[in-house]
């Protein structure tokens, strides 16, 4: 770790990607986190690695496959109509067992909608936005700290399951500058070809051959039951939330991302009068901690769901609760930030306050 | 007895998944030979495509990877730019080169990305049961075009190799014809000149290579030749159309 | 005499290609049926072929295996 | 009264028109019918297979799970569908490219050289007729009249002119099943 | 109603889209559904219409986002993989207030995967694979006749709602032929150009313009609380599903599609055997049947849902449950189709049988 | 005192978005002109692209469709082919229709759809803040070529008219300039021919217009003009590159 | 005189390209302020205004509204 | 102690810089700083703020619901923070293009021409560092000289000279905070 710089958000995820150990990016710009790919432009050349703006997101994201298909720790970022694009991709990359790093900057949708911070993409990163039955790694950072951190965890994850790692952010900690420390440089001379990496056989005995097709379905629902087998892996070891002030709580908010961030300062004002509130923030959204949920539902009158769309989240909440206790939302849409008074005074409706 | 020709090793003892009578195959062993004599093999990375050659991997032994429909050109770049040491070349259909994949085409083209493509032009799309292709003929029928391709319904044949040679990131584009064994010999020799131009860094480089779709076409394959070399070489002549210095 | 052109039966699809090519005819579709149903190809009269290769260039399925041409008898020492 | 026969064997092979006219046949003959095609690798190769149905009543799922019937045209449709044969069940059998005997006792099985005939017929291409109408003749899910009909009404145009062989096919297939069934 | 006539269902659902009046058709092929195309190829020019082949998915459904915005009836249909492509303009077709239909033919996956039926594209259809809180109507048929029929509905509900209309089928609904009748012709001469089309102001007053840009959040929030309050509606009074011997049931077996049709001979086989079993079959995906679900929680034992996914509707099911019975799930993956039998028995070891 | 020049109506009342001295105003105006003297306004769509000129439809004054980025093309075409007596035209920026858009565009031309593109070369995606587009000239220092364009990382710059007129589709292509009273005089006439290609129905129209951008440019709107006529124009020259009979 | 080039000046955005390319350098920026904070453009010497329009040709923000010409007095009857 | 401070204006009013610049101070002092902005329609044209806050606390949410003080440079801004502005919160104008009058009494007001001001020290756009530093004179959020040091580190390389007269702006705006401050 070192000293702090006051960065944006958006430009220190970059750093820190590249610190993480990211030696090649492709990328197409979108508001709000152009300043990713700019970043990475002046600092991958700088540091011999390899910097790309693609012509689109559909290019990138398949030079993105192309070369997690040798195995480098490769990235790319975007926001929501730019994540659309790449859906299958991602499908591809799901279902080619290789590891990268997508970061998505959310923004008001649908359509061209705004460029102000939204959490709408939700659901289509948690569930698949794109076709079969898949799953990436979701990480919610809430500060521009966490999200740096995050990075390192994101490629150590993707390289783990060689999978794809989603790092679900919007515009608000993209945009806003906090002052950050890094992490150590990731030991990139250390990284070797793996051996399934199509790199050329070179001395290999056998080929290595990456593809999502199998055209027997038997054969293809042996890859699948094989990427279910890595997804229960992955649901039970991998799942990370915070609890806020959790301890005595009598309620539960839940949140994450920005959203979290801002109802600790509901929750604050909450216990200035005494209320006994918390927060659980998950933090990988895939894998949803529900067991935390349910750990807490006997405990809790009810839980309070706040987001940035028209109620994602909640569904997985509602999933982890199962009808033991009632699931409360409030949400705000198409870019609108919720201020923490807002969210305080929804929360004490349901109190009866 | 003197060995005139022996068939690669390359190319695999596996079935090809093809049409009897299919070019496909042709093209493979025109690109396992050229592999052999160049000694990249061992260094190849193919990108193979969505259309009948889905399965190349099967028939051509080297590491591969199978894109997406049409974007082999940028996965292509996706691994070249990481391994530069890689020999990384793409195998298209004229359906996911031209059609859906144009624009991954047109931008490593533009960028002079160090990749090779070979590009089979059938004149529809094969795998999927013979829908027009951006090369289909005016006047041609395609389960797409019953009534036969008009330009105003349906636009304009697409000739890829002299689009992209206004480019300036092509290092080599040519179109050969893989109808007669003369044909087939010259087909040899552009791809051997676009796998030196990759070899040697001087950019991208294609080569098209006018084959032919017994199946869709309904014609056997002895005819489908015909049929290219009366028919279709008229339209989509053979020809170098950008070579630039070094390339050989 | 070894025969000049070595066709794997079993790839054989029966296309017809090296057939029509063959600048002395001397190819032709044979009653055989291989494992996969085609009647394979052969060669009938080696004599006459000129190991020319034509059949090898156009096979599209790595059924033409070899071509090969008698070495020229050396005359005298 | 509910029939369903599996075809099965390589593109190119005539699975489909097979199924699809025995089909027809049932549909014009005012039965439920189902036709469930099932293809190899997009288009080229492998192998295909369908499933037909033919019934009295409304039919809930087109899948033949345990085949009362099957029109077996390459090996690898011998080795997926054997084991799946209902007791008592029937297989047809393209003996001409399909070398393997049969394991299971407790079907029945006919096997033909199809190509062979066909060849002898005239067209080697008939060979799925001669299966489809032996099948037929000796299960009676559709009538061989209704099939013949049915043929006419697929073979129209350039294709009028293999009605003859096609039928030749038919009548072929017929006296192969009787000569099974011991009938005369 | 006219004659039976025995087709593929994926001709089939084309012409009976040209009946419900599909003026325009662009589209890109993919198997499992080339006929569909193929067919609209030979019949659309025979009367006058629109068809084109379309460069990519892409963008057939930006052309079909451009044909939507005259108020013209319009379709594309595609499988798995191209419909990932799509979301992008999905996202944006529903902001803008346009209607279409879309037909999505699922094939296995992820990625490439193979061209055997699957209904793996449930999450995508109905919670949004693309950017943004949005919603289509998502209508699954069963039997090759209901596709066609619902092809009128299809295209009355989008020009009613003005929204996106996606009917998910599959590849065995696609390539099964079963005999069909086709009802009425749409009076298509009658179709007036809405007062919201962008064709040129002409005689007009306003000008038309359409756009899912809204720059301010506050401006883009109450677009989006339009939205949902078209999709308050929807779920109010479009909900549609059939109840399959369900009077005496004891148990349940929720399913949709193919596999629903597929249950009802499982049901079948139970019910020789005495055992009251019923079906609860969605039709329409998104509005989910959730109350129907409700209403029956308290007659049954459990619920068993069964689909061609890892589990899917699956989630939809349980929070119509609410934690008040059991949910167990049998599913079978990457275009495997699961067989009458093998429902059954995997039901009956639910019920210790 | 006679009228030598009076702004077009069709251009609205509403303040632009554009920065000051951004040539995207002088192209919304010679459009407006240019619909006003051919009576087209009142049939008129236009196509707004993503990019600076994203609100373009508050200042035409013309029914409009916003397109995703890039698919301009091919909303236009959507619209066209079933509103063939609608006056389509879109308006695109080199990052929409050269990059993310190729595919759509050259598909479009190639069809001959009967469409036309107006085409801002501003040299770099004005709207995110200036980063490389398909025409950022070589050395170039924008927001994602910090050290200057170079071609052997960044690729070549596309000249995009001149790849479009090897295609059989499109009836009228050309090249103008923004930069100075006369060019604007001649763009405006190019505009009219392509508008008349449509109206003719003669095929697929389109005028690359060389712009500015003095905010991402880091230069007084004066410098940048003088910058356009010094090192753009040399490497994009202004001509017509494709023009059928019947084109006028 | 009437002025010959009239200037919209909430509009204007001051970027002087009128000014750069004016003949007769008969546009200068003038010292008010608009409500978007600019200093629009003035003509300050209409007499040498030759009304050629380039300044209208050149302007981005339909802020040179007009330019006319005096008609030409006729001489004599 | 946590102080929170909105500035909005048209963009290239220098809001943004005004707001990093005031965050890199506190961050230098040590502070827990969150220096948030909002641009109007992607880049071009619009309005656009920052939300910054310094603190010696942990900051949880970045956004300010009610300005304890705002510095406002354009009209549009105006009517957007008035009504939100805390009771005795500080509103900063640039009068030279905000015309109108707040209409609240229970804010502390100070208006000020910047724009002239600016043009008087010889740099228009150093307008935002006159109000800027007016700000900090009145709140203390940090210190002055924090302030003059972070500007040295901002304006490096081609920028150096523009320090002089951006410490001119600030110096300026000292002086006219505290002739409202009634200070001398
Ligand atoms: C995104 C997507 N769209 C469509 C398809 C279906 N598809 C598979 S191959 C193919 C076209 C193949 O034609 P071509 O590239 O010409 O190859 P050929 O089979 O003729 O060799 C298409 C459209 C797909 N797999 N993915
Ligand atoms: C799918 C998608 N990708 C990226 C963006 C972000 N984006 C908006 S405008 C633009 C580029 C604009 O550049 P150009 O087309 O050259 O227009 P200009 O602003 O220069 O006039 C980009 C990349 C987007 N809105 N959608
Ligand atoms: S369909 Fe055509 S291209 Fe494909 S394998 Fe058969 S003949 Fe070859
Ligand atoms: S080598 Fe030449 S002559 Fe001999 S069989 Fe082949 S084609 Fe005929
Ligand atoms: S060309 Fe090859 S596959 Fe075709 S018939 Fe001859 S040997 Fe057989
Ligand atoms: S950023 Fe550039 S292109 Fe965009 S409005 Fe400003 S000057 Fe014009
Ligand atoms: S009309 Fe000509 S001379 Fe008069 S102000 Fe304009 S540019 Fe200058
Ligand atoms: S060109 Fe137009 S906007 Fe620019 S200074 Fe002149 S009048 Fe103003
Ligand atoms: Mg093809
Ligand atoms: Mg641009």
């Amino acid at each position: 770790m070192g000293e702090k710089i006051l960065m944006k958000g958006s430009e220190a995820i970059a750093e820190a990607a590249i610190r993480a150990g990211a030696m090649a990016f492709y990328g197409y710009p979108i508001t709000p986190q152009n300043e990713t790919p700019e970043y990475f432009s002046r600092r991958m050349p700088e540091l011999g690695r390899t910097y790309l703006q693609a012509e689109s997101e559909v290019a990138a994201i398949n030079m993105v496959y192309g070369a997690a298909c040798t195995g480098t720790r490769v990235i790319t970022t975007s926001s929501s109509p730019g994540i659309s694009l790449m859906q299958e991709g991602f499908s591809y990359i799901a279902n080619s067992d290789v590891p990268c790093v997508v970061v998505n900057a959310m923004r008001g949708g649908p359509g061209l909608g705004d460029i102000a911070p939204a959490q709408a993409d939700y659901f289509q990163a948690t569930k698949g936005g794109g076709h079969g039955d898949y799953h990436s790694i979701v990480l919610a950072p809430h500060t521009v700290q966490e999200q740096c951190d995050m990075m390192y965890d994101a490629f150590d994850l993707a390289d783990k399951y060689r999978i794809m790692v989603v790092v679900l952010v919007d515009g608000l900690l993209g945009q806003m500058m906090e002052p950050v420390e890094f992490k150590d440089w990731a030991d990139v001379k250390s990284y070797k070809t793996p051996d399934w990496a199509t790199v050329g056989q070179g001395e290999r005995s056998n080929r290595n051959i990456i593809t999502s097709l199998e055209i027997l379905p038997e054969d293809l629902e042996k890859m699948n039951l094989k990427l279910q087998e890595k997804y229960r892996t992955i649901e039970e070891i991998e799942v990370r939330f915070e609890e806020y002030k959790m301890d005595d709580a009598e309620y539960v908010i839940t949140a994450f991302g920005t959203t979290a961030r801002i109802a600790k300062t509901s929750v604050n004002m909450a216990r200035k009068e005494g209320i006994r509130v918390g927060i659980i923030r998950p933090i990988t959204l895939y894998p949803f901690p529900y067991a935390v949920i349910e750990k807490r539902v006997n405990q809790v009158k009810f839980f309070f769901d706040v987001e940035m769309n028209a109620g994602q989240m909640l569904e997985d909440v509602r999933l982890g609760v199962n009808g033991k206790k009632p699931v409360y939302f409030y949400g705000r849409l198409g870019g609108m930030v919720p201020t923490a008074e807002e969210i305080y005074t929804a929360f004490k409706k349901q109190i009866g306050g | 007895m003197k060995l005139i020709y022996k068939a690669p090793d390359t190319m695999t003892e596996k079935d090809t998944t093809y049409c009897p009578g299919c070019p496909h195959g042709i093209a493979h062993r025109l690109i396992s030979e050229s592999l052999e004599e160049m000694n990249l093999v061992k260094k190849t990375v193919i990108v193979w495509p969505v259309g009948c050659s889905v399965f190349g991997y099967y028939f051509i032994g080297t590491d591969a990877v199978e894109a997406a429909h049409g974007r082999a050109c940028a996965m292509a770049t996706g691994i070249k730019r990481v391994h530069p040491e890689s020999f990384v070349m793409t195998y298209q259909g004229d359906g996911d080169l031209a059609s859906i994949g144009i624009a991954e085409t047109v931008h490593a083209a533009a960028r002079g990305e160090k990749i090779t493509t070979i590009f089979i032009n059938n004149g529809n799309y094969g795998m999927t049961g013979g829908q027009m292709a951006p090369t289909t003929l005016i006047g041609q029928v395609t389960t797409t075009t019953p009534y036969g391709r008009k330009p105003e319904a349906n636009g304009f044949p697409m000739h890829v190799p002299e689009m992209l040679a206004t480019l300036d990131g092509p290092a080599y584009v040519a179109r050969a014809a893989l109808d007669s064994p003369q044909h087939i010999i010259q087909a040899k020799k552009f791809i051997q000149k676009a796998f030196s131009a990759q070899a040697k860094r001087l950019g991208f480089s294609i080569v098209e290579l006018v084959s032919t779709c017994p199946t869709n076409w309904k014609m056997t394959p002895v005819e489908s030749m015909e049929r290219a070399r009366k028919e279709v070489l008229p339209v989509f002549p053979i020809g170098e159309f950008r070579v630039i210095k070094g390339v050989e | 005499m070894e025969p000049k052109v070595i066709i794997n039966e079993q790839r054989c699809k029966s296309c017809g290609l090296c057939i029509s090519i063959c600048p002395k005819k001397v190819l032709r579709i044979s009653d055989k049926i291989n494992s996969r149903g085609y009647h394979p190809a052969e060669l009938f009269d080696n004599e006459n072929c000129i190991s020319c290769g034509f059949c090898y260039l156009i096979c599209p399925d790595k059924a033409i295996v070899e071509v090969r041409r008698p070495e020229p008898v050396k005359q005298g020492g | 009264m509910e029939k369903g026969v599996v075809i099965s064997g390589f593109g190119g092979q005539g699975v489909m028109l097979a199924g699809e006219l025995l089909a027809e046949t049932g549909k014009e003959e005012g039965k439920f019918v189902t036709f469930l095609p099932s293809y190899g690798p997009e288009m080229r190769g492998g192998t295909a297979n369908c499933h037909v149905i033919i019934s009295d009543e409304e039919i809930a799922s087109p899948i033949i799970d345990h085949p009362e019937a099957a029109i077996i045209l390459n090996l690898p449709s011998l080795d997926k569908y054997e084991p799946l044969m209902k007791e008592d069940g029937l297989i047809i059998i393209n003996k001409s490219i399909v070398p393997k005997e049969v394991k299971r006792t407790d079907v029945k099985i006919l096997q033909v050289k199809a190509q062979e005939v066909a060849r002898d017929l005239g067209n080697e291409k008939t060979m799925n007729l001669i299966l489809l109408a032996a099948y037929v003749e000796i299960e009676k899910p559709v009538s061989i009249e209704g099939l013949k009909k049915a043929l006419r009404t697929f073979l129209t145009g350039r294709k009028e002119t293999l009605i003859e062989v096609n039928e030749k096919a038919i009548n072929k297939g017929i006296e192969i099943a009787r000569e099974f069934l011991g009938v005369k």
